[in-house]
């Protein structure tokens, strides 16, 4: 980071999801992997080898036609801002929480693969490259400059579309300032939704919108209880949706697609 | 001897010991685990100067303004543009990756051309009296498509063939209850820009048996019994009573009365999945034509252009007849199943097709010539169905084609004999000529009246990122509105009634959907079919097993999803052309354990 | 006994020698630069400064090394009488093709580095971390190392100090120094991509 | 004439056995190695092919990112303990009987933790980089803790194992060996010390692994500062279980063997030691399940019930961790009636190996099994045959060395004793070579 302490305030960046207005196009899915330079993986991977930093997860009531009811849920890391499970198992500071930013890094090229933080985290927001990055010929020379590919064998997660904060601070930079301007800084799934379903900012300034959504009575966090302070606010009308927050009920198992 | 060999392990054991205590060992280790980093295969992203460029989206009718982040010219990544009126910055998730179809590994890649010409050429001066020369449009609307028309009329017996466009719009804005009878409103329906923004505005009663995406988001969603959509508009158009729809279609009473009620009272608007079903003729009861559904409008075409070739549904075409068919598939749009095509060919017909993908006519037809895909290729867009006033904005291509491609326009005006000409560009012209109407520019987001500017500024801006509109207040009611009655299900065996998935079906998908199709349950692939849980245990199927889909017209060997979201009765699947080929006009089918 | 002792020590010192001397010059292939190009005269001749070649792109992005129409806004036609210049107007000027310039200084792909940052905002000297590059009569044979494919400027302390350059501080512990020694974040994320 | 090659092997092979001890013919000898080795090398090929082509060779993913391995490697090194422990009972608190079985144990030690390590190279997507742990070791990761104490507690077995390996009746005509040994046998006790306190240390971590999985309610514990409860209870039930397994490990080799080994005063010994520290794990492990059903976990948001709700995993398991395979072995090993019969003695020490076994499948596997976002499903995973191939190299390998050490060196110092009694005993009837 190139800019002083002193004359910058630290940050704690989150988003905020209304779950009511996403529709599950998985348009923050595709921006997400173009964002960052996610290949499309080979036919052999499925929904539990995919590379898919944001996930968009279709929940339902557990009621029987014609009561079932369905929402969808886009889960990323959480961002998680006291103890955060991956941090400390890390048994080489791979991962680490910006003070900066509050965002949780992720060091490919630190990484060793051991995945004792893919255990370690609740979300099952981390992956892991079990095959080496391979994009179809040519569509390489699509790649985005700002973020670098990772190699096979370790592993990797959302960290709020890094490349962009890079661009945006060199953008301020640019212009001789040390903050960069809130609007030059969105994440690609934000930027990418089209109903409007995902807010991002500064959970630290309370003039932003997400700390406002935060702060709503209907809006809630997956798995508070756990004490990790995530920095993803959900929030629904309805309250069977905020029920997901909760541990799961097992007589929720049922045939989920696919 | 001994003492040698005991001596030389010696000298291996000092070396040993010499060599930890020197950089190498130490600096090996640490190049290995850095040459892992970059280690072969994981490619370097391009640097170099970062511009942004602009054009549209083609890959459905919406043509959602798109902004491209380019690195020496060449697209990294796509936006929407936020200024757009139309699309307000939204894209769709095959629209975001579009920049990737261009690689896509399964793309057509070289065809018969020459061959192609010189078989037209000859069925066509061969060819008996009546016999015709027809092109199948997948996508009227567009500047090629009268290029087509008038090729038509240029050709003795020519025959414009195009799926039917509905001669109305949509006017989502001026709406305040939307009766939905399964259009997927939320996911591929219209332009998704203009639909999320006017969402606040109505009220939207989803009419369909699956809780699809749309249905998830609708203020109101009637699960209702499978085929019994007739029955629900007439109580809903005041035919029956209310007590009969709830008998016949399994909705509550009160649910359809609340329905019927905010459809009469508000400005209303009724949608059917589709567009030219005759649940639409409920707008006429409604009192919605002319207020939320209007007349659909062109934007103005040269004089020279008036002398076209009618537009021809398959249907009317005479069967037995068609001697060349050139088929544009470069555009996805409404897949013709090929059995309505096959009865019109003629013995010995020549099928040229135009296409990117082996998907959809390449399967049938004699010559498969590779076209250009978006965004290498140089469109126009229509109007979409819920775009109220005229519009004209182009794609122009952010890449040179990555592949030997046929612009189909230039085949079929060839073979016809026009006149060498940039037809977008005449068009630009009579647009500019016109007078009427604003131009909005994407990068400075102003919007000057198209008079103000010169015919060539109107030209470049068009091309360089920019549409034109037109949109006076004044709404007109659309012409008479025709319907084609769906020809009743044949009552046979089949036990399943086929409901098609929302998204953006036909053409190629970009590379990176198996990040919502195989990578993440988020979306059905195209060989997946989801059933009820009752249906499937009843033939013994198990979820994520492969099974055949029977119908009238034939099978397909797909993947069955086991969704408790879906009723009985209904098998639910990804529609595309070969379900498209599959189902036709009877949509029951049966699923059987392969 | 004694032959033993004489055995791994003699099988000592050939590994210490090898270690310390050889390998360090073994290690790097040196590539020698397409044009023997003289920061030096540009400097003095044509008083140019760095950043009228090594500009700042409109956007605040760094351009780098400039292309050949840089050069050729001046170097259209030999302007002065070396060979150097006559090999390079024959060669890339008037066949127009870009000469393959071998960056020093160039950074492994998971590292952002922001020029304009450290320029503009920090004052960060070219001769502070490119040492005195500018001033040199030629250019030197540029060192990469095999294994890790990255310049010898950007990796590694040099191993060994005999007869090697030292100066020149672009590599990441240099970085880190740095930001430690004024009291800048230096997390990861702050400067790997 | 000269021998031929055979002849001469057997000669060779002849003169490394040490003096006075019964092995079988080279022959036969040859012929139990071969299906060893041919699995070890069919092993090594399902390795190649994970460290070459990636993990994607085996059925682990996201979600199941710990498998057959982790599972494998925490239990190889908790019944590996049984080498730290007797070297702790035998050189600290001078439990002399044990000196019969300290070899074996190490040797069995070695086995155990050099097979792990290798796994763990296997295990891990980028091998290259493995040494990261050491160079930028982060000090707060239960992992880091594992990885230096079983690196540095392996080197301490190989110098354990030195001594034995030295003692060789053939290479000990090399002087400088005999003397090297003598110097070696002198550390035995700081060794010992050493070996012991890492091990303590290494086998509580590896319990803390999951232990401190806050995001993992069903492995979470509370604990003593920053070791969760597991922590201790690893080291308790290694301890428990480490001289079980000798016992176990014995008695297999002098059935294989065909002939005694050790008396059988010290299978007692070591099955009371064992049944002692099983009682008090049992108790402990019980204590430690009650608070954490009744306060650790509700805590987390997360009713214990429901994990058991997930089939097959019913409550069950737990019985079967905690009772059947805890308590009743220790009361069996406990009940001087009983520890009389090697029969019974066996099979609780076979049991008790079980239960540890069970309790590291547990913490391992059905922690990932189990959902923890609402709208999770419950997962299985069944290992690739290349994860299958590799656990089997180990096995394999640890046979071998094992086989080559019993018959090369001298695993159990009373054998010779024991043979010359036997032979006292019985009027001069030809002693039946044993197998080996």
């Amino acid at each position: 980071m190139t800019a002083q302490n002193q004359n910058r305030r630290a940050k704690r960046y989150g988003m905020s999801i209304d779950i009511d207005k996403c529709n599950g196009c998985g348009a923050c899915m595709m921006a997400c992997a173009v964002e960052n330079n996610i290949p499309p993986l080979p036919e052999a991977a499925n929904d539990r080898r995919g590379v898919t930093w944001i996930r968009v997860y279709k929940v339902d009531n557990h009621r029987p036609y014609p009561e079932r009811r369905i929402a969808f849920v886009p889960v990323l890391c959480q961002q998680c801002g006291h103890d955060t499970p991956c941090v400390h198992v890390c048994p080489q500071q791979a991962v680490e929480v910006d003070p900066a930013t509050g965002i949780v890094g992720q060091m490919p090229e630190r990484c060793l693969g051991c995945r004792y933080c893919m255990v370690a985290c609740p979300y099952h927001a981390r992956y892991f490259n079990w095959w080496d990055p391979k994009w179809p010929a040519g569509m390489e020379k699509t790649l985005n400059p700002d973020v670098a590919p990772r190699m096979r064998g370790v592993v990797e997660k959302c960290n709020f579309c890094h490349g962009r904060w890079h661009a945006a601070q060199q953008k301020a930079a640019a212009a001789g300032k040390s903050e960069i301007d809130p609007a030059d800084y969105v994440p690609a799934c934000v930027e990418a939704c089209p109903t409007g379903a995902l807010r991002f900012g500064d959970l630290n300034d309370s003039s932003s919108q997400v700390a406002q959504d935060a702060e709503r009575p209907e809006s809630f966090r997956l798995l508070e209880k756990l004490g990790t302070e995530p920095k993803i606010h959900y929030r629904s009308q309805r309250g069977w949706v905020r029920e997901i927050a909760n541990a799961p009920r097992p007589e929720g198992k049922d045939e989920a697609r696919g | 001897m001994t003492t040698t060999r005991r001596n030389l392990l010696k000298f291996v054991g000092g070396g040993a010991a010499g060599a930890l205590l020197t950089p190498a060992p130490w600096r090996l280790i640490t190049d290995t685990a850095l040459w892992s980093e970059n280690w072969p295969g994981i490619p370097r992203p391009a640097r170099g100067e970062i511009r942004a460029r602009f054009t549209h989206c083609t890959l459905c009718p919406a043509g959602c303004a798109v902004r491209a982040r380019c690195v020496n010219g060449q697209p990294v990544s796509l936006t929407g543009v936020k200024p757009h009126p139309i699309s307000h910055g939204a894209l769709c998730p095959w629209g975001i990756a579009g920049h990737h179809l261009p690689y896509h590994p399964a793309r057509v890649r070289q065809g018969p051309v020459k061959e192609a010409l010189a078989a037209v050429a000859r069925a066509m001066d061969q060819r008996s009296a009546g016999e015709r020369v027809a092109v199948l449009d997948l996508r009227p609307g567009r500047t090629v498509s009268w290029t087509y028309r008038r090729a038509m009329a240029a050709i003795e017996n020519g025959l414009y063939l195009a799926p039917r466009q509905p001669a109305y719009s949509i006017d989502l804005a001026a709406a305040e209850t939307v009766v939905s009878f399964g259009a997927p409103l939320f996911d591929g329906w219209g332009t998704p820009g203009n639909v999320f923004a006017a969402r606040g505005n109505f009220r939207l009663v989803q009419i369909e048996p699956v809780e699809s995406r749309t249905a998830a988001l609708a203020d109101m969603w009637l699960p209702i019994r499978p085929g019994t959509e007739t029955a629900m508009a007439a109580a809903l158009g005041g035919e029956t009573t209310i007590a009969e729809a709830a008998r016949l279609t399994g909705v509550g009473e009160e649910a359809i009365g609340a329905v019927k009620e905010a459809a009469e009272n508000g400005p209303a608007v009724v949608l059917a999945a589709d567009p030219s079903s005759p649940l639409m003729s409920l707008n006429a009861k409604l009192r919605a034509l002319g207020r939320t559904v209007v007349a659909r409008r062109e934007a103005p075409l040269p004089e020279a252009w008036k002398k076209a070739a009618p537009v021809t549904e398959m249907a009317a075409a005479p069967d037995g007849a068609i001697r060349v068919l050139l088929i544009d598939e470069s555009l996805p749009g409404g897949y013709v199943p090929w059995q309505e095509i096959e009865p019109k060919l003629a013995a010995n017909a020549v099928v040229v097709v135009f296409t990117s993908t082996t998907e959809g006519y390449a399967r049938h037809a004699r010559y498969v010539l590779p076209s250009p895909v978006y965004p290498e290729a140089a469109e126009d867009i229509g109007p979409a169905i819920d775009t109220v006033g005229e519009v004209f904005r182009i794609a122009a291509p952010l890449l040179a084609p990555v592949v030997p491609v046929v612009n189909p326009g230039e085949f079929v005006a060839r073979i016809a004999g026009l006149p060498q000409s940039d037809p977008l560009r005449e068009r630009a012209d009579a647009i500019h000529q016109a007078g009427r109407g604003a131009l909005l520019g994407y990068a400075d987001g102003k919007s000057t009246p198209a008079k103000e500017v010169t015919a060539d500024n109107f030209w470049k801006t068009l091309n360089q990122g920019g549409c034109w509109m037109d949109d006076t207040g004044k709404k007109a009611a659309p012409g008479k509105l025709e319907f084609i009655a769906a020809g009743e299900p044949p009552h046979d065996e089949l036990p399943l009634m086929v409901v098609a998935a929302g998204g953006r079906r036909g053409g190629l998908a970009p590379p990176l959907m198996s990040k919502l199709e195989r990578e993440s349950n988020l979306r059905m692939a195209a060989n997946r079919v989801a059933l009820s849980p009752a249906d499937a245990r009843s033939n013994g199927i198990e979820n994520g097993g492969r099974c055949l889909l029977e119908t009238a017209c034939g099978r397909l060997s797909v993947v069955a999803t086991i969704d408790a979201g879906v009723p009985a009765g209904v098998v639910e699947v990804a529609a595309g052309p070969r379900i498209a080929d599959l189902c036709g006009a009877s949509p029951r089918a049966r699923v059987v354990r392969a | 006994m004694i032959g033993g002792k004489i055995a791994f020590a003699s099988g000592m010192l050939v590994a210490l020698a090898g270690g310390w001397l050889a390998f360090p010059r073994i290690l790097y292939q040196t590539r020698l630069q397409p044009v023997n190009f003289s920061h030096k005269v540009h400097a003095e001749k044509a008083g140019t400064k760095c950043e009228d070649c090594h500009s700042f792109r409109d956007d605040g992005t760094y351009a780098g090394i400039p292309t050949l129409d840089k050069c050729s806004g001046c170097h259209a036609a030999a302007m002065g009488t070396t060979v150097a210049e006559k090999n390079f107007i024959d060669q890339y000027v008037t066949p127009n093709r870009e000469p393959q310039w071998l960056s020093y200084a160039q950074q492994p792909e998971n590292v952002y580095f922001s020029h304009i940052a450290h320029v503009k905002l920090g004052h960060v000297k070219c001769e502070q971390c490119h040492g005195n590059e500018g001033g040199a009569a030629t250019l030197r044979p540029y060192q990469r190392d095999p294994i890790s494919g990255y310049s010898r400027d950007i990796w590694g302390r040099p191993v060994s100090p005999i007869g090697l350059r030292t100066e020149g501080g672009m590599r990441m512990d240099d970085c880190v120094d740095c930001h430690r020694r004024q009291g800048l974040e230096y997390s990861c994320m702050g400067c790997h991509k | 004439m000269l021998p031929g090659p055979k002849e001469r092997m057997r000669l060779v092979d002849k003169e490394f056995i040490a003096r006075g001890l019964r092995r079988s013919s080279t022959g036969r000898f040859l012929l139990w190695i071969l299906p060893w080795a041919a699995l070890l090398v069919f092993g090594l090929y399902a390795a190649a092919l994970c460290l070459v082509k990636g993990l994607n060779q085996t059925n682990m993913d996201n979600r199941f990112a710990f498998g057959l391995w982790i599972f494998l490697d925490l239990t190889v090194i908790a019944l590996g303990a049984g080498a730290f422990f007797t070297g702790f009972l035998l050189y600290i608190l001078k439990i002399d009987e044990l000196r019969a079985v300290i070899n074996s144990a190490v040797v069995i030690g070695l086995v155990c933790y050099s097979g792990a390590v290798a796994v763990l190279a296997v295990d891990v997507g980028q091998p290259l980089r493995a040494w990261f742990t050491f160079w930028y070791p982060n000090v707060h990761s239960m992992l880091t803790e594992v990885t230096f104490c079983i690196t540095c507690y392996l080197t301490v077995l190989f110098i354990e194992y030195l001594p034995i390996v030295l003692r060789n009746r053939k290479l000990r005509e090399v002087p400088s060996f005999l003397v090297f040994e003598h110097e070696l046998h002198k550390l035995i006790y700081v060794l010992a010390g050493v070996g012991t306190f890492l091990s303590f240390f290494h086998q509580g971590s590896l319990g803390g692994l999951y232990g401190v999985l806050r995001g993992r309610p069903f492995a979470f514990r509370e604990g003593l500062a920053v070791w969760p409860s597991t922590f201790f209870l690893f080291i308790l039930s290694a301890a428990a279980v480490g001289p079980s397994f000798i016992l176990l490990t014995t008695w297999l080799v002098e059935k294989l063997a065909r002939k005694q080994l050790v008396r059988p005063a010290v299978f007692r010994r070591l099955a009371r030691i064992s049944g002692l520290l099983l009682a008090v794990y049992v108790l402990a492990k019980a204590v430690d399940t009650l608070v954490w059903i009744n306060r650790t976990s509700p805590e987390t948001g997360f009713q214990a019930w429901q994990y058991y709700s997930w089939k097959p995993f019913g409550t069950w398991i737990l019985f079967a961790e905690i009772v059947l395979f805890g308590l009743l072995p220790a009361l069996v090993m406990l009940t001087p009636r009983l520890r009389a019969h090697t029969g019974w003695l066996v099979t609780a020490a076979a049991m008790a190996c079980c239960g540890v076994a069970l309790n590291r499948f547990v913490m391992t596997v059905q922690t990932l099994a189990l959902p923890t976002l609402s709208f999770d499903p419950f997962l299985s995973y069944i290992p690739s045959w290349q994860e299958v191939g590799t656990f089997l190299a180990v096995v394999a390998y640890g046979v071998l060395v094992y086989s080559f050490s019993f018959r090369y060196f001298n695993l159990f110092p009373e054998e010779r004793e024991l043979r010359l009694e036997a032979a006292a005993q019985q009027e001069e009837e030809p002693a039946l070579a044993g197998r080996y």
